[in-house]
Order: C-alpha cells, then sequence, then structure tokens
C-alpha cells in the first residue's frame, strides 16, 4: 500500500519537474521547486528515510525558496524563450533517458532484501551501534562516529561555501543601487507579525529539541542547523534584515561558523591526544560506550553551529545586496 | 465498549476530514476567481485539520505522540490562516479586487 | 481508514497541482503551493500512523512550523518588487 | 515479468526522467537562474536514487525500537549520505547564485547568450 503511495508522489514529481523546464517565468519557478521539495520530502518518508526527510523539511520548506527569491530580487524575474539547441539537447536527454532506464533493468528491484548493497556495511552497522553507542538512531551512529571523516568534510564545504558566498557578495556594488534596511521586513503587517514572533521561539526550541534529540529519533546538528537558520530568517522577515543582524550581528554568525568546523575538528585531535586515533571518540571518556556518546554530542554541536552560521550569512548576504529601487 | 465508540468516533473524525480535504481541494481547482479559491483552500487548512488530527488524537491515546500531534494541530491552526490573510493582502495590493464575477476564467 | 484519509489527501494534493501548473495568477500559484504544504503535513502524520511509528510526527512538526517562513518570503518579495512599490505603501 | 516486479523498477525510471529533466534544463536553457534550478533538480534525482537504494521490503527506518523483536530496517549507509549533501547541495546553489548576482550586476543580464555577445 504504501510503495503505491510512493508510485503516486513520484508520478506527481516527474509532473512537477517538467512544469518548471516549461514555465518561463523564474518566481513560479521558484514556487514549483519549493513543491517539488515536499514531493521529495514525502518520497524519502515513504522510502523509510526519516532523517533525510526531516533534512529535505528544514532546508527546502524556507531556506532554499529565500535563498532562490533574494537571488531573483538581485537579478531578472522571467527569462527569455530561445529556439536554439533546443532540438539537439532533447535528443541527447532523450537517448540518455533511454540508456538510463535500460540499465535499471540490471538493478535489484525495489525493497529486495537481497541486493547488493545490503549485504555489506549496513547489517554490520545496525548490529554494532547498540553495541558502541547504546542509543537507537543508527543514522546519527554512522554520521557522527563510523563515518565521522565524510561528516567533518561536508561541514568544511559548508564552511567554504559559506566563505565563497560572503568573498563573492562583499566586493562593493555598482553605482546606482541603493540599499534601504527600513524597506525589508513586513512591519507593516499586524498579523503576520504577532503570529510569527509568537512562533519563532518555538521553531528554535523545536530545532534544539531536534539537535539534542538526535540519538533517539530522526535529527541531528545539519537538520537543527537548518531549522534554527529558518528561525532567524523568520525574524529576518518580519522585522527587516537589519533587526536580525542586530540580534545575531555578523562576527557571532561568522563565530558559529568558525567555531563549528574548529569544534568538530578539535574534537578529533583530542581524540589523538588522548591516546586514540582521530575522531576516535573510545577514549573520550574512561567508558567506551559513553565516550562514544559524548563525542558524537559534541560533534553534532559542532555541525550545527557550523550549518547555522553558514546559512544565515549566506541569506544575509543576499538579503543586503542593495538593489535598484 | 468505550474503545469501540473512540474507534467510532475516531474513524468517523477522520472521514469527515478526508470529505472536507476533498471538498477544499476540488474548490479550490474549480471556483471562479482567486479570492473564492483562497476561501476553499483555507477549509483544507482548517477544518480538515481541525478533523483529521482530533481522530488521530483519539486513536493516540495518552501518550506522547498524542501531544505531538496537538502541537501539529496548534501550529497548523496558527500558521495556516496566517498565510491565507497575508496572501489575500498581497494580492489587494497588487490591486486585485474581490468582484464578484471574474470574467477571464468561466467555471 | 487512514488509508482512505491518506488517499483523498494525495487526490487533493493533485488538485493543488493543477492549480499551481495552471495558475492564472502569481497568487494562485503561492496558495497552491501553501496548500500542497498543509496537505504534505497531513499526509506524514496520517503515514506516521499508518507506518505504526507515531515517532516521527517529527517530520511533520518541522513543516507545520517552517511552512510559513516560505510564504512570508514571497509576500516580501512582491512587496519590495520595484514597480509595485506604490502599490506597497497602501497602508 | 509480472506488473509488480516492473513497478519495482518503477522509482529508477522516475530517477532516470527527472535526472534527463535536469540536464536538458542545463543544457538547453541560457538563463542562469534556471539553469541553476535545473542543477538543483539533477541532485535531487540522485538523491531519490539512493534513497531508493536503501529500501528494505517490510523494513522501517533503521531507528532501533526497544521492546520490538525481529525488525527489519531499511540500509542506514545511504541515508547518512544524502543527508549530508543535501545541506551541502543548499550551500552549493547559494555560492552559485551569487556568481550569477555578479554577472548580473556586470552585464545586466542573466542570459548567457547576450552575456557571450557583450564580451
Amino acid at each position: 500500500m504504501i510503495i503505491l503511495f510512493g508510485l503516486f508522489l513520484l508520478s506527481l514529481l516527474v509532473i512537477t519537474a517538467l512544469a518548471i523546464v516549461r514555465t518561463e517565468n523564474l518566481f513560479v519557478a521558484v514556487m514549483l521547486t519549493s513543491i517539488f521539495s515536499l514531493l521529495m520530502a514525502a518520497n524519502f518518508f515513504v522510502l523509510d528515510a526519516a532523517d533525510v526527510a526531516l533534512t529535505e523539511a528544514a532546508v527546502g520548506a524556507g531556506i532554499t525558496t529565500v535563498i532562490f527569491l533574494s537571488a531573483l530580487a538581485l537579478t531578472a524575474e522571467s527569462e527569455k524563450t530561445v529556439q536554439t539547441g533546443k532540438r539537439m539537447a532533447l535528443v541527447v536527454v532523450a537517448v540518455l533517458a533511454t540508456l538510463i532506464i535500460y540499465a535499471t533493468f540490471d538493478k535489484p528491484r525495489l525493497g529486495d532484501p537481497e541486493a547488493p548493497v545490503h549485504q555489506h556495511l549496513a547489517p554490520w552497522y545496525l548490529e554494532n551501534t547498540p553495541v558502541y553507542m547504546d542509543f537507537p538512531n543508527v543514522v546519527t551512529a554512522i554520521l557522527g562516529s563510523f563515518r565521522g571523516y565524510d561528516t567533518l568534510g561536508e561541514v568544511f564545504v559548508v564552511f567554504a561555501a559559506c566563505i565563497g558566498v560572503l568573498f563573492i557578495l562583499g566586493v562593493k556594488p555598482p553605482e546606482g543601487r541603493i540599499y534601504d534596511p527600513h524597506a525589508s521586513g513586513l512591519r507593516h503587517h499586524l498579523i503576520p507579525q504577532v503570529v510569527g514572533r509568537l512562533l519563532i521561539p518555538f521553531v528554535v526550541l523545536f530545532g534544539l529539541y531536534v539537535q539534542f534529540h538526535g540519538e533517539y529519533g530522526p535529527g541531528g546538528g545539519f537538520q537543527a542547523g537548518a531549522l534554527i537558520a529558518s528561525g532567524v530568517i523568520l525574524y529576518a522577515l518580519l522585522e527587516g534584515e537589519a533587526a536580525a543582524l542586530r540580534a545575531l550581528p555578523q562576527p557571532v554568525l561568522m563565530g558559529l561558523v568558525i567555531g563549528g568546523a574548529c569544534l568538530y575538528g578539535a574534537v578529533g585531535l583530542l581524540c589523538m591526544l588522548l591516546g586514540g586515533n582521530f575522531l576516535e571518540y573510545s577514549v573520550l571518556s574512561s567508558n567506551t560506550v559513553s565516550g562514544q556518546q559524548l563525542g558524537i554530542l559534541l560533534i553534532e554541536a559542532g555541525v550545527g553551529m557550523a550549518v547555522c552560521g553558514a546559512l544565515l550569512s549566506i541569506f544575509h548576504a543576499f538579503a543586503a545586496r542593495p538593489r535598484r529601487l | 465498549m468505550i474503545d469501540t465508540a473512540v474507534d467510532i468516533l475516531s474513524w468517523m473524525l477522520l472521514f469527515l476530514g478526508g470529505a472536507f480535504v476533498i471538498i477544499g481541494g476540488l474548490g479550490a481547482l474549480r471556483l471562479p476567481n482567486f479570492y473564492t479559491r483562497l476561501h476553499a483552500a483555507s477549509l483544507t487548512e482548517t477544518m480538515a485539520t481541525i478533523l483529521i488530527f482530533a481522530g488521530m488524537i483519539l486513536q493516540a491515546g495518552l501518550s506522547l505522540a498524542a501531544l505531538k500531534l496537538a502541537a501539529i494541530m496548534l501550529f497548523l491552526l496558527l500558521t495556516a490562516p496566517t498565510a491565507s490573510y497575508a496572501l489575500a493582502n498581497a494580492a489587494l495590493q497588487s490591486g486585485m479586487r474581490p468582484e464578484a464575477r471574474n470574467r477571464d476564467e468561466t467555471l | 481508514m487512514y488509508v482512505v484519509v491518506s488517499l483523498a489527501i494525495l487526490i487533493t494534493m493533485v488538485l493543488a497541482l493543477v492549480r499551481a501548473l495552471r495558475g492564472p495568477t502569481v497568487y494562485d500559484r503561492v496558495l497552491a503551493v501553501n496548500m500542497f504544504g498543509t496537505k504534505t503535513v497531513l499526509l506524514l502524520s496520517v503515514i506516521a500512523f499508518l507506518f505504526g511509528r507515531p515517532d516521527f510526527l517529527d517530520l511533520a512538526l518541522a513543516y507545520a512550523l517552517i511552512n510559513l517562513v516560505g510564504v512570508l518570503a514571497v509576500l516580501e518579495f512582491i512587496q519590495t518588487k520595484p514597480q509595485k512599490m506604490d502599490a506597497a505603501d497602501h497602508d | 515479468m509480472n506488473l509488480l516486479e516492473l513497478l519495482g523498477y518503477f522509482n529508477y525510471w522516475v530517477f532516470a526522467i527527472v535526472l534527463t529533466v535536469g540536464l536538458y534544463t542545463v543544457i538547453a536553457k541560457v538563463n542562469l537562474v534556471k539553469k541553476l534550478i535545473g542543477l538543483s533538480i539533477f541532485q535531487s534525482a540522485v538523491f531519490l536514487m539512493y534513497i531508493t537504494m536503501d529500501k528494505v521490503e517490510g523494513g522501517t527506518a533503521p531507528i532501533i525500537q526497544k521492546g520490538v523483536e525481529n525488525q527489519v530496517f531499511s540500509n542506514p549507509l545511504p541515508q547518512v549520505l544524502i543527508l549530508t549533501a543535501i545541506v551541502v547541495g543548499v550551500s552549493t546553489l547559494a555560492l552559485g547564485l551569487a556568481i550569477v548576482v555578479r554577472i548580473f550586476e556586470a552585464y545586466g543580464t542573466i542570459e548567457e547568450d547576450e552575456i557571450l555577445d557583450a564580451d
């Protein structure tokens, strides 16, 4: 039954993707992208990936739309129709699609327990998470400990992307562009103001819950960082971008990004100092299980800080960019 | 006895909620202009939400799940009408007037 | 029963998607997106029950909390657009 | 091969179609923002493929429930890879958009052919 839901949702996904490509208004395309993201999250959930669905929800529901819209506000809103090269591209992608679909017949079908991907590593993780970490969420265990090097790399990619955006948008804009810090914000709209202000503490609280409950349910640093960033972005939308910067100034955001990335690295180095390998948390405490738990808690906190700071810095870089009035 | 009653009640609530969802969806598709469609869509966001979540809370009984369901319902009931208001306001400010008859699209 | 409700929600998602594709105005599309969002919250909660794992309601809670961000961003985008400046000074 | 077995490949077909839709957008459209949207569709297709591979029949999400015996769990490894990839995807998307914003400020357009003409 659930699988049939999945088929249904996937068909909607294809329709939405085609519609996104066909529309010539970029604003409409962004709106459809957010539907695409909702469908993606529902699909992930149907396919048993609760953690991934939560990440997609935290990122796709607010932050992607906001970043796209602020980029559109700084550029053009519609694209022009172009005829050249369309047919050639169509032929190329049609051939590619046919080839991939032909290749899928060699893949194990959906849900096959005998598929090669389920034979190696995954059973070991499922078996040993209760032994080494003694908490139920295997995804968090792999993310934080078993494959901690990967996650460290990802955090540094987010860090680098944030630095890149700040560098690129930090350049002084050309003449004839004014930035009016009082233009942004929905201060004149009373109802969104009241409801939004009521909501922000709950968003941040829920973010913290996701951060520290990540070992027991779906959640973790990535989701929490995105959720808390969404909360602050909500504040920026209501009170104006300048007010959000007053609440969380740029140095604090940079501190979060750098501090988060460094905390992750420092935990790894501390493990080395205590006689273990890099990111081998077992040595952090006299008891290996509690050492692992402590290590994962610390690096998840680092991930959350880095992601939250990076996403907010990116948002401010776009939102504070002067536009033509 | 009381279990069966609760079950029947919750099934009824869920069924009604499902019906309201579909009615609102049809309205959002078929009604002639933006403001009427907004009206239909907000039906699915309030009435249907209350009914479906009430049905599920009855099923969940006294548990953490029921608490979470109540929280989701509360937040949906706060945010969905706010979004509707914000949309209607934006549409009104852009110069779209709520008229009884809208000529650019027929029912 | 949960299956019936989720089918109803799925059908409404299709209707909302059709509305998002047809437009005709920008606001209709935003309305459809918002409706799609709340339908996703409902669907996720119902499916969590259908799975028999109500601890996954966190997901629906996340959507319920931050769906508003997208709509408010759209509102601010429309409001601060240059050609709409005079209309935005309404109040 | 019966119908149900064929449906077992449906996810991969959707992956193929969405992937090529994204690729088509990147190749055929000249608008830079549209290209980035296409890129993120492409990326989502890859996410979908990974998550499709993690599903085990009759399984549930890999969060171990206390007191429930003989549960089958879906594969947690692809989930970890995609979970981090989503957040990284947004950051890199923002990087791309930042470059597009600067291109617009320098050339006054985000259509690729007009930019090439201006050079």
